[in-house]
């Protein structure tokens, strides 16, 4: 095999064994096949998906809806990580209440945003969004709270203001960490976007598709949906991935 | 302006006019390791001149760069007192500037950010602050690499760098702590030598640690020689030739010599290991 | 409440539970025909008023309208009983103003190996029963007609998806569906129904109707009444009998097979026209008197609900009259 | 509209004195226990390989960052076929759920340490277990932390949502049972009841943190 | 054994007992910095014998980190060859030991355990571990800091820290990148005599990199001179005399002066300032 080759044979070798005992298994019994619809089929269903536009629309409609809430709740998290990164004092007063917020699941959130925002397209970005603030205000604040004292003392030195301190010192080395962060935020919007459009009134999107094939027992356009999901994540990661790179060239290139 | 060999003879130097006067009085300094409190310095007194060049020599450990800290306020933790100008140091200031003995330069920065990284706080124009970068990158002789990140730097240009933005912004005192330990014979020399034009020019005043007794004689006005366990002045020595000196200068010699024996006098233990270089922990 | 609607805004909002199709979601139920009609937009744009449907999937319909309700965000509601009497016990006033006889079916299905014949043979088994859903009342009732209680049995508290893979694989030996479901099932050989409404009496079925919100109704009888007439032209369309291929292709939304449709439907007693009665019999009240009693006995609800002014007629009979429909459908009332 | 706070107050009294919130808070945190444990380990052993060896990279990198973004609550039809349906599949999502930030922030923590210190441990080819528990360990000690965090919130979320799927008990089926029955000042007393225990939880993993890292000056 | 004296004639040692010999051919470097390609080391050829000790010199930048870099493994990203007792050199192995440029002490560990760090891969029961830790510390002067964080020490005792961490395990070969650059004077001779000590005793072949031409002299058998621009042997200094030397030898004065004429051949621009000294990049 060519050194070329290889990182791609490895790659398709984990999927290649998981299509493999997946066909194997809903060979099995019909009731295997109920969770694990032969290949055949969801290849067909993908094909129809594809070609009546649906497939198309439910994820645009996901998509959009999942980048919204990682902008929005992104964002807030890294101004909020910041600034509870550098503020000893909001530290202390905001981190606990967000500690114990974060560990209420959404679907706790759920009645009382409904009640409060109604189950309109506001309700289910507000909660996508949390779960993007998440992520990105806990690396945040680590990133923020791991600065050297070597560096903090440079700053010190060329009598940096707050606000030099942040933007040349504290900023660049949390970068990395913040980017963590924001690849955790986005596989949870992604989640969340999903678990939403599934437990909020209906919209298009993916969870809507996915939970109404369930219903119907459509498990291939189930496995559709989450190929869908799952590559798009990917796609996302990838692309996230170049702009870290640029970012971050400041830092040696890793060998291993 | 006169003629710099003779305003940098310290006996026709006025000594009152300028500033940068620094004058440090019972100076104490203690650190924890363990658990364990350690006296790193202990009563040091020193008045420095405005424009003065003061090297300081002593072993390893024996509190030199703490000193120089202090002097630039970085840690504000001690005992005695620390006057520049009249005024107690609390603080940093930008009217005092330091070379770690670590380059610290940043590492998510070029080189030639890092040098700027000294004028962000003077409103100067953006094409004077570029020249002004450039000119003290050419001066260390990095003019090729102000694009470059410090990691692709090697350890001397690394110092070099740092050299450069601590000269940038023109302090009136700056302490450097070991500059020049990572460079090479010859660009050793010739840093050198563009460090005292600067100190000559700008009437800044200089303190720098060293551990090349050549190198404190030749730039220094005095040398100030420290022992261990706990910091302590243990000699200051005079240098009184002219600027700049000739290497050769059998003066030199002779002070180099005094300095050295200085030095050696530290107690030592008989089994021939230098357990005792490092101040003592003591309970 | 900040995203409901001003106060001067002319809007009434009308809940219904969708399918997706086509990757849209469609409202069931022929609220799609409603819209496509046009008379209702048509009769509200004459009072300077706009009708806002919104969606609402099956899997979550009872919290997501009452929640609505609740907010004032929604005004108007096709949907379940159970659901609705857990909102009256939450201080929300509704009433039945479209009672619909086309009541839905419950069904007891075993897995495909299971030797058992009665429910008595489940004695101890395990059934997949998602709890606080509405069909849990008309099951309950059934245990009870058998001489039994729901205790008898482990009681597995799973959604309807859960179920259907928990009993594929085992690991439940019955699960109670409702509609088409158990038919899906059956047809792949997956299950074998064992018990169903089909021809239990009328009133241990599913109900599903038109609510509307008690305040809203006072603040505004003549848009009710316009939404009224409209769902009562539907019904008309409906129970024709030329319409009833359509009727039951909407069934399949969601991908299921319209067999399992058909078998599903054909469960009714009634004659189609009659099955699209607007007009409340009394097996209707009997219903709600039964599942208001049985949520406060087994504590879904905190109190008593009162039932009796529930459903509300007036309506529908202004309908029928202004329809010119008097006699279309037997009124069960008499 | 919002439930009084006292009558919150009176309901979690009510709860509580019964019993049943000491029945639901016990299943859900065994199941939480279970699930992370497991979860997180294997988490932090994914991450570690993918970012220290080349082919593991290679070999679950692109399988990982794909199925990373699927909602857990899409396997549950198949985890029913191979778990039991009471307490064994909702371990199981706890697992999968805390498995997954568990295991990026160590493989981004890893891959993170400067190469001045992975040259060193080159150089003195430490065995493996050595660099793992002396040299990444340490480096990575708040960012690793970071992800249990996660790892712990998500697979706390993740239980709920699959209490909400099939369970008579745990706080998650509490919670969905108070809004189907439309009771929101039960949602509420598992709102508080949860941020509690989290904010619990979350402590004692802080905790460790400033256990973990006293070398750090500042 | 014999008296060490004798042993390290160059002239009387057998030079193809033992193990530890370095053969460098045709090895050049590339790196890359902002998209440019540029040349670090061009074709060195050198060959070291077991159990010699040579010393780099050259101008700051010239590449004497990167070929030690590569004589020890870490990188293996170059063109040409470097084999050690004829095996090619295709990693890092415990054979090989070296004291970076800058410290790399683990900030997390206390000192002892820096230490430790080189000791780990070899089975060693826990006393004589502990045991050789502590020597090796007394050895440097640290006796008293086996406990202490790296950011507690001073710059030169990290140094010391990291020379005990490079000594410990005892390599076959020893690459030292300015170990004692920051060390003062009189710890330096120490430190000096005693890495001629174990380098006698052991046998372990040395290659230390030093910007102190008189270090160079006083401890290499030859002493390798390189240019910058790019980084090539200029010239290969034998020092024909037995260890442990007199520093006062006027052999060595006079290779002294030699080879800092061949430091200063290095081309210069007029102006005075040091643009010339690392190596251009080039397109
Ligand atoms: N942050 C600290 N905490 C505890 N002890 C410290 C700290 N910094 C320095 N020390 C101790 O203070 C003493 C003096 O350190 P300092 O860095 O001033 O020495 P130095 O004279 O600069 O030595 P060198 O020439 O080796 O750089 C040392 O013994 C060191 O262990
Ligand atoms: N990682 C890197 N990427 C790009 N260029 C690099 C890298 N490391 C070193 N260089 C370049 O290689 C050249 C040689 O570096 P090296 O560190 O070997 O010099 P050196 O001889 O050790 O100098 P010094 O005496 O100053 O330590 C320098 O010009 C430096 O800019
Ligand atoms: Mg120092
Ligand atoms: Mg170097």
């Amino acid at each position: 095999m060519t050194p070329r080759l290889k990182p791609a044979a490895l790659a398709l070798l984990f999927p290649a064994l998981v299509l493999g005992w997946w066909e194997w298994e809903s060979r099995q019994s019909a009731g295997h096949a109920y969770a694990f619809a032969p290949l055949e089929q969801i290849g067909r269903s993908f094909v129809d998906m594809l070609s009546d536009g649906t497939l198309l629309f439910q994820a645009g409609a996901s998509l959009q809806r999942a980048l919204t809430a990682l902008l929005i709740g992104g964002s807030i998290g890294i101004a909020i990580g910041v600034a509870t990164g550098l503020s000893r004092l909001l530290d202390r007063t905001a981190t606990p209440l967000i500690t114990t917020l974060r560990q209420v699941p959404i679907l706790g959130w759920l009645p009382l945003v409904a009640l409060w925002f109604g189950n309109g397209d506001g309700a289910k970005l507000l909660l996508v969004s949390l779960s993007a603030f998440y992520p990105t205000v806990l690396n945040t604040q680590k990133g923020m709270q791991a600065i050297e004292t070597r560096y903090a003392e440079v700053g010190r030195l060329y009598g940096f203001t707050r606000w030099q301190a942040l933007r040349l010192i504290a900023w660049p080395s949390a970068l990395p960490l913040i980017f963590t962060g924001i690849s955790q935020a986005l596989a949870f919007s992604w989640i969340a976007t999903i678990g939403v459009e599934l437990l909020f009134s209906a919209t298009a999107g993916l969870g809507t598709e996915m939970m109404a094939a369930q219903v119907a027992a459509r498990t291939d356009v189930v496995l559709v949906c989450v190929a869908c999901v799952g590559v798009m994540g990917f796609a996302l990661n990838q692309l996230f991935g170049l702009l870290r790179a640029r970012l971050l060239r400041w830092q040696p290139p890793i060998r291993n | 302006m006169s003629d710099p060999r003779i305003l940098r003879d310290p006996a026709l130097r006025p000594t009152s006019t300028g500033t940068g006067a620094v004058r440090i009085s019972g100076l104490s300094k203690h650190y924890a390791i363990g658990g364990k409190a350690m006296t790193v310095l202990d009563g040091i007194d020193l008045a420095i001149r405005p424009g003065e060049f003061v090297s300081i020599v002593g072993p390893s450990g024996c509190g030199k760069s703490t000193l120089l800290r202090l002097i630039v306020g970085l840690d504000t933790d001690y005992d005695g007192e620390i006057r520049l100008d009249d005024a107690r140091v609390a603080g940093t200031g930008l009217e005092r500037g330091l070379v770690f003995q670590d380059h610290r330069l940043f590492p998510w920065m070029t080189v030639a950010k890092n040098v700027e990284v000294a004028l962000l706080n003077q409103k100067l124009p953006r094409e004077r602050r570029d020249r002004l970068i450039a000119e003290h990158l050419a001066l260390v002789g990095l003019a090729d690499f102000g694009d470059a990140y410090p990691y692709q730097l090697s350890g001397g240009m690394a110092q070099r760098a740092a050299i450069a933005r601590a000269l940038v912004n023109e302090p009136k005192v700056l302490a450097l702590d070991e500059p020049l330990g990572a460079l090479d014979a010859l660009t050793r020399v010739k840093v050198q030598a563009e460090l005292q034009r600067i100190w000559m020019e700008a009437g800044t005043t200089m303190i720098m640690v060293t551990h090349d007794v050549d190198e404190a004689l030749f730039l220094g006005d005095r040398v100030v020689v420290m022992s261990s366990r706990p910091g302590r002045i243990a000699r200051i020595v005079d240098v009184d030739l002219p600027h700049p000196r000739d290497r050769a200068s059998p003066l030199l010699h002779r002070l180099k010599d005094e300095i050295l024996a200085e030095l050696t006098r530290e107690p030592r233990e008989d089994d021939g290991t230098l357990v005792s270089f490092p101040p003592r922990i003591r309970n | 409440s900040p995203s409901g609607k001003q106060a001067d805004e002319k809007i009434v909002d009308i809940a219904g539970i969708v399918s997706p199709k086509d990757g849209k979601n469609e409202f069931v139920g022929g609220i799609a025909r409603i819209q496509e009609d046009g008379w209702l937009d048509a009769e509200l744009a004459k009072k300077g008023w706009n009708a806002r449907w919104v969606p609402v999937p099956a899997s979550v319909g009872g919290p997501v309208v009452n929640e609505g309700f609740a907010a004032r965000t929604i005004d108007m509601a096709n949907y379940g009983d159970l659901p609705s009497v857990i909102a009256m016990a939450g201080g929300v006033d509704l009433r039945l103003v479209v009672p619909s006889r086309s009541s839905t079916n419950i069904y007891l299905a075993v897995g495909k190996d299971s030797t058992a014949r009665t429910l008595r043979d489940l004695k101890g088994k395990r059934i997949a029963l998602h709890r606080g859903r509405p069909w849990e009342a008309g099951f309950a009732r059934y245990v009870q007609s058998q001489g039994l209680k729901l205790d008898d049995f482990k009681i597995i508290n799973v959604n309807a998806v859960a179920g259907q893979a928990a009993l594929t694989s085992g690991k439940v030996d019955a699960i109670v569906l409702i509609q088409a479901e158990a038919y899906v099932l059956q047809d792949k050989g997956l299950a074998r129904i064992l018990w169903s409404t089909a021809n239990a009496p009328e009133s241990w079925k599913m109900v599903a109707g038109s609510f509307a919100r008690k305040e809203f109704l006072d603040a505004h009888p003549d848009i009710v009444q316009t939404v009224v007439t409209a769902f009562v032209r539907q019904a008309y369309w409906s129970s024709q009998e030329k319409n009833r291929d359509t009727v039951l292709s909407w069934g399949t939304l969601g991908g299921t097979p319209l067999a399992a449709v058909v078998k599903d439907t054909d469960n009714n007693p009634l004659p189609w026209r009659q099955r699209f009665s607007p007009l409340p019999s009394p097996a209707i009240q009997e219903h709600f008197d039964f599942v208001s009693d049985y949520a406060f006995r087994t504590g879904l609800t905190r109190k008593k609900v009162d039932v009796s002014k529930l459903i509300d007629r007036r309506y529908v009979d202004q309908a029928t009259k202004d329809l010119k429909l008097e006699g279309w459908w037997t009124d069960p009332k008499n | 509209m919002l439930v009084p706070l006292e009558q919150v107050g009176a309901t979690l009294l009510a709860l509580a004195s019964s019993g049943e919130l000491e029945r639901h808070v016990s299943a859900s945190l065994y199941r939480l226990t279970c699930g992370f444990l497991t979860g997180s380990t294997i988490g932090v052993a994914t991450g570690v390989a993918m970012a220290l060896s080349r082919n593991v990279h290679r070999l679950l990198w692109p399988s990982f960052t794909c199925v990373r973004q699927v909602p857990v609550i899409a396997f549950i039809p198949l985890l029913i076929l191979f778990f039991d349906v009471e307490d064994s599949f909702k371990i199981v999502i706890v697992a999968i759920a805390s498995f997954f930030p568990s295991a990026l922030a160590t493989h981004d923590a890893v891959r993170d340490i400067p190469a001045s210190h992975r040259e060193v441990a080159r150089l003195y080819r430490l065995p493996l277990a050595s660099f793992l528990r002396r040299v990444i360990l340490p480096a990575t000690v708040p960012q690793v932390l970071t992800g249990l965090r996660l790892g712990l919130t998500r697979g706390w979320l993740s239980l709920v949502a699959a209490e909400l799927l099939a369970a008579d008990s745990g706080l998650g089926q509490m919670m969905e049972m108070g809004r189907q029955l439309f009771q929101i000042d039960v949602v509420l007393c598992g709102v508080i009841v949860t941020g509690l225990i989290g904010f619990l939880l979350d402590g004692s993993v802080v905790r460790l943190e400033r256990r973990l890292s006293r070398w750090r000056t500042a």
